[in-house]
């Protein structure tokens, strides 16, 4: 091993096959489903369920990048569009939860019809409750179990639910649901269910007027008496109220653990939304006959290069602590730390440099005649879901200073 | 003598203006963004208070002397109700103040008194360009002297457009001096196109073709001998920059409010510093730029040389509308990102200060 | 009363008459007190106590703009050299002090000898100690009461006494220190007491090495049995150490109500170095041919010019929110919350602007052959002494919030 | 393959030299800053550890092809434990690298073997210069050839100028292009003197003036068909960007280590989040300037362009040092201002870092 910034062969042609996909399918209908909140983007689900999710089409004996590649189709698909993105038909976070915490046996029963054909299914994942926020330890949401018909029964009400609707209402389906299994136990308490898409009980209440991504389905969920089998709590199946103290939080901290494999992801959902404002603004210089001077003389620089300049640093800093963060996982390094790091750093940066770019481009900027104001509004949500910038900058912290948690809130 | 308390007369206009934002403009801002028009109701309302005849002398059915300093006072209260109505309500000044100020007894005669009647009209100025280095002080728009006639080419952006028809006062170049030209709306060779943008859905602004628009030689502002246009922008800059700190304000109030209402851990986050270091960032920020947009509005209120220090005020402002918003969405979290609560209008409203906005309203 | 940017007649005459003395006298000596740390700088003493302290030539019956006239004087005194201004003989925060919570009669005893004839002397108040630093509440140093001598007896410590090598040293001198009469009652056992100078017990142990305000005497000072007269304890003379917890905290509050008196000065301090940089900064580019354009197009507008336009923002709005603070005084209105607005702001944006300035001229800001580089030095002080930065956000956000500072800390 | 960790042979050389930092730079760095110099012993046993042969050729007693890389992990270390020292150890490189890449023949078997004795022997780049719009790849100072000799004027400044004989590399301009000249110390016409600065206070730093120095011919660096001296620039921007993140790196160690310790209000104020999150801000920009050096390095040992990887490295870390140095003061509250602790260096060095540091350490 040494340290190397030369993405392999397999990467490249990644990068290539999703960008080319971002350019030809998704950007022509990225104002289209801006402008039609909520609607299905029929053209890029169809194309995603039938091309795109069989993968780009690397050499799977040469070497990858590892969860490095992952980020980078995530850079690239979100360049497209991030709202899109989100909208794709995956298991999502709902998979990212049912692979970190669920047996083999639950990951092949819920994520292998993803793999398999029929009409388009969508995964999804339930944690944030209005009265929470951030502060995943105080979920309300309540799974009783029904020792007689052996089933858990949910109750309570789920919001910011990522492609929510979809998943909830399209047969194939599947919701994460976090739940407490004994209040009194605190974060010990808390669980994760499965619940299959129109599973009676499960109510989708409406989805949400954003300020952007507004291809993607937020949506909000209620469960009332949702029934759903023992075997659809994820990890050990004999969990049931009684054990709940026991088992302390270790359930809790193996689901926050899938946080630190979705942040470096995310953070690179929030790079390549920066790079399609910053791509745009230096092609649009470029056109305009105002190349970018990266060894302008000091007093000649002007006030756009400057930015420009420092709008790239940013964007690349991010992009490498996202692939730093990633790139520990292939190694299998604990990565909590870097991971936070990465999304922080993504978070901030992007929305500032996509709010520069509309700065830059003057009223051109603020029109919605191009993509920039959208990727304005789209930037924002990297800073606020998946843990906010505090949150992040929270966990950060702690891990420098080296406090518990209760030491730092 | 320094003194930073507006007059008697002054605090009972703000007050006034305060009650109308709260009572009448605020509760249907969100709507009328959603549905991307103003409520004309709030519009012929506004106009009985008669906000606009600040800028309007006497003779002409006006208020009398024009105070920047007053107009500052009232764009921040509008503006805290909702920046797209403060916009909608204060655009006859656009067409009043370069007018009263510039205009020849004819412009002065023909335009003013239609802006004081018992209605509501509005005004429009088209300074703006729809490229990204659009310069105000140095428009593509040309006109050229043909005869008794001036022909305008050019296009224009941001246009205010509300319903009324008034002529629109363009800013276009005439022999290296940028020069204002009064042009109805029905002109051959005027075409309007409504536009989408990021923010102040509610306002409706148009971009402006001039092909080949001919206007008599009497229609530019000020006649033969029309002064240059610096002191408009200046009033431009100085107007935007309240505007500016009004909705910041509003963006402050409803940040705090939602900070000490949302608990976290069993607390306020308002009690956690990261959150509350913020507000007191944003209460500062915008104290500092309301007293330099008062500054810059002093100046022109005494004749001195303003432009640096109306620079100084809407470069400071545009940063603080953009900070603010954006900590405000930050504050609210995931609730920040949704149309039911303002901080996202606010946000998205800021995208128009720091990219364009320069001349939506004069004071 | 109505709004208005115009200073009076009076405020005029004193700008010209300080910034005069600002160039003419402290300039010149500038450099050499900043090279010798701690050396007296007799020249600027002398000046100021024979010539200086008679004030500016106005004309007594016109109008004045108050406490606004004030802090312009200490403006243009730091436009000169902060921390010469810091050095002045005059009573300085020891007098604020007096003023603030003497009776009458204290404050004719104690500040009386400043305007006489007779050799220069200083005041200085002694509050920090080095486990306490802003948390002013936990103030160490003890004051008990002897019945017998009725005198008080001081012992501790105390840091950062600006001017209290001078005020410590020099009869006639006086040290305002602060101190606990009963720890038990917390806020309301702290005390002011006024020291003279060369009381026995009272001992300087020196001054610190800093990186600015060198020219300033930065004491440290230990009192060891320090016996001073009943009457010496500022305000009611008959507070004992038994009525400490009857009283509350409400000494503690008038004390800390000085601060709200001088903040708007430490901000107009701050302003008067800021804008030594920007001046010089300006004046530079003017001679190089580089003027700035405050209406350049934007393509044009130069990183130089952008900075110089945000720097003179950011300076003008510190001066107006001091100038506010100011003013306030004068109309007799609280100004706690605009008091700490303008030191907050003052603080924060001079030292970016002094920082901004010596980035911006290169290796010549970066030399000691001009005073770019000591204002860089001597204007962070200003964002850490009278309340840091954090400190003052603090009171700031108390007061937007409306929270007690119990909940917000 | 993208990875991120050093090789085992790079990692063994990157705990050498933090020991070396830490034991015996770091303890000395306060009194040296105090008494302006570097200390002898310390650059002398660097020298035993043979920090510089990286950028020399084996030929010429140097330890093989340079690596950027491994340039920038060595000069993260030692700037961690001292800026100033470490410009100082690193001195030689600035000649090393440059004739090692660009000289010709004559000049390597010159120069090099020089600096691989037993001795430390300094080198010296002359690439400043003393005004506000000082442009290293467009000097004032000009080289003119007459006959066989080129004749110097100008002026340099932030010329690191320790004790030893080596020539200075002095960048001028002939004839529309920079170009590098090495100058005998003692040419006619070549006056030194010593600078005052900020920080960096240990560091002998001259400004130097050549008035009419001549050098022969074959002094200008590669001889007739010398190529430009772009490459040299990046590797110096690269090289500070490494040394800004080492010192940020010990400005973030100190104020973590303060913040645990100091108690205001019954609690360490790292436990305030105005104080943890500065400390998570600082962490994270460092480590994203770092991997911005890393990059640009990587890029350089690949012999790629990385001119625009070094800007953005560059102007990633001058910023990042600013805020961090400026940050742990501020977390140090009144004793950041003390001379008694390091943040105070670290800010006064950080002005060099965003003010002119360009040129001062190679890798």
């Amino acid at each position: 091993m040494t340290i190397s910034f030369d993405l392999t062969k397999n990467s490249q042609i990644s990068v290539e096959h999703y960008n080319k996909m971002a350019r030809e399918v998704m950007r022509p209908i990225s104002r289209k489903y801006d402008e039609e909140e909520h609607a299905l983007p029929v053209e890029w689900v169809d194309h995603w369920w039938n091309e795109g999710r069989k993968g780009a089409p690397v050499d799977i004996a040469e070497a990858t990048d590892g969860f490095v590649t992952i980020c980078i189709q995530a850079e690239e698909i979100c360049w497209g569009d991030c709202g899109l993105y989100l909208r794709m038909p995956t298991p999502a976070l709902g998979g990212s939860a049912v692979g970190a915490a669920g047996t083999p046996e639950q990951q092949q029963r819920f994520l292998g019809p993803f793999r398999e054909d029929g009409h388009p299914i969508w995964g999804a994942m339930a944690i944030t409750e209005s009265s929470a926020g951030s502060d995943a330890s105080a979920i309300e949401t309540t799974a009783d179990f029904d020792a007689e018909t052996e089933e858990w029964i949910l109750n309570g009400t789920k919001i910011f639910c990522t492609a929510g609707a979809q998943a909830s209402t399209i047969d194939g389906g599947l919701t994460v649901v976090w739940a407490t299994v004994d209040k009194s136990a605190g974060r010990g308490g808390i669980k994760s269910f499965v619940v299959p898409a129109n599973t009676p009980g499960m109510e989708l209440i409406g989805c949400e007027k954003k300020m952007g991504i507004r291809a993607s389905d937020t949506a909000t969920l209620r469960f009332e008496n949702c029934r759903i089998p023992k075997d659809h709590l994820l990890g050990n199946p004999d969990v049931q109220k009684k054990s709940a103290k026991k088992t302390g939080d270790k359930g809790f901290k193996g689901a926050m653990a899938t946080f630190d494999a979705s942040r470096p992801i995310v953070a690179a959902m929030a790079v390549g939304v920066g790079r399609a404002s910053l791509d745009f603004l230096k092609e649009e210089f470029e056109r305009q006959g105002v190349p970018i001077r990266y060894d302008a003389p000091p007093r000649e620089l002007t006030a756009f290069e400057r930015d420009v300049i420092e709008m790239e640093a940013d964007l690349q800093a991010a992009r490498l602590l996202t692939w730093k963060a990633a790139w520990m996982m292939n190694t299998g390094k604990p990565n909590n730390l870097e991971a936070s790091m990465a999304k922080a750093k993504a978070g901030l940066a992007v929305t500032k440099i996509c709010q520069k770019a509309v700065e830059l481009l003057g009223p051109v900027g603020y029109s919605r005649k191009i993509l920039v104001e959208k990727w304005f509004r789209d930037a924002k949500i990297n800073d606020i879901f998946e843990g906010t910038q505090q949150i992040n900058q929270l966990i950060v912290a702690r891990r420098i200073l080296d406090y518990p948690s209760a030491m730092l809130r | 003598m320094i003194d930073f308390e507006p007059s008697e007369e002054e605090a009972l206009i703000v007050e006034t203006v305060h009650q109308f934002a709260e009572n009448e403009i605020r509760p249907v801002a969100r709507d009328c963004e959603e549905k991307g028009e103003l409520s004309s109701a709030v519009l012929a309302s506004a106009h009985e208070l008669g906000l606009v005849t600040n800028g309007i002398p006497e003779k002409y059915g006006g208020g009398g002397e024009p105070s920047a300093v007053l107009g500052c006072l009232i764009a921040e209260e509008l503006a805290w109700g909702d920046l797209s109505t403060a916009l909608g309500i204060l655009s006859p000044s656009l067409l009043a103040i370069p007018v009263a100020r510039l205009g020849d007894e004819e412009q002065k005669a023909r335009i003013l008194p239609s802006l004081t009647g018992t209605q509501f009209v509005p005004g429009a100025l088209a300074a703006v360009e729809p490229r990204f280095d659009s310069d105000i002080y140095r428009p593509q728009t040309k006109a050229h002297r043909e005869g008794d006639v001036y022909r305008i080419e050019g296009v224009k952006c941001q246009v205010p457009w509300l319903d009324g028809g008034t002529d629109v006062l363009v800013f276009a170049e005439e022999e290296g001096t940028t020069r204002g030209f009064l042009v109805p709306r029905d002109a051959a060779g005027l075409e309007a196109e409504m536009e989408k943008n990021l923010g102040t859905q509610a306002l409706p602004l148009a971009e402006i073709t001039l092909a080949g628009v001919e206007v008599p030689a009497h229609a530019r502002l000020g006649g033969q001998e029309g002064p240059g246009l610096e002191e408009i922008i200046d009033r431009g800059r100085v107007g935007l920059a309240a505007c500016a700190v009004g909705m910041s304000r509003a963006g402050l109030e409803v940040a705090r409010d939602y900070a000490k209402e949302r608990e976290t851990f069993g607390a306020p986050i308002a009690t956690r510093q990261a959150i509350a270091f913020k507000i007191a960032d944003m209460a500062i920020e915008i104290d500092g730029a309301r007293l330099l947009a008062w500054e810059a509005a002093y100046a022109l209120d005494q004749g001195k040389p303003a432009g640096r220090l109306a620079t100084l005020a809407y470069s400071q402002a545009r940063r603080v509308a953009l900070k603010v918003a954006d900590d405000a969405v930050q504050i609210f979290g995931g609730h920040g990102f949704i149309r039911d609560y303002l901080p996202e209008m606010y946000l998205r409203n800021a995208g128009g200060f720091i990219s364009s906005f320069e001349a939506l309203t004069l004071v």
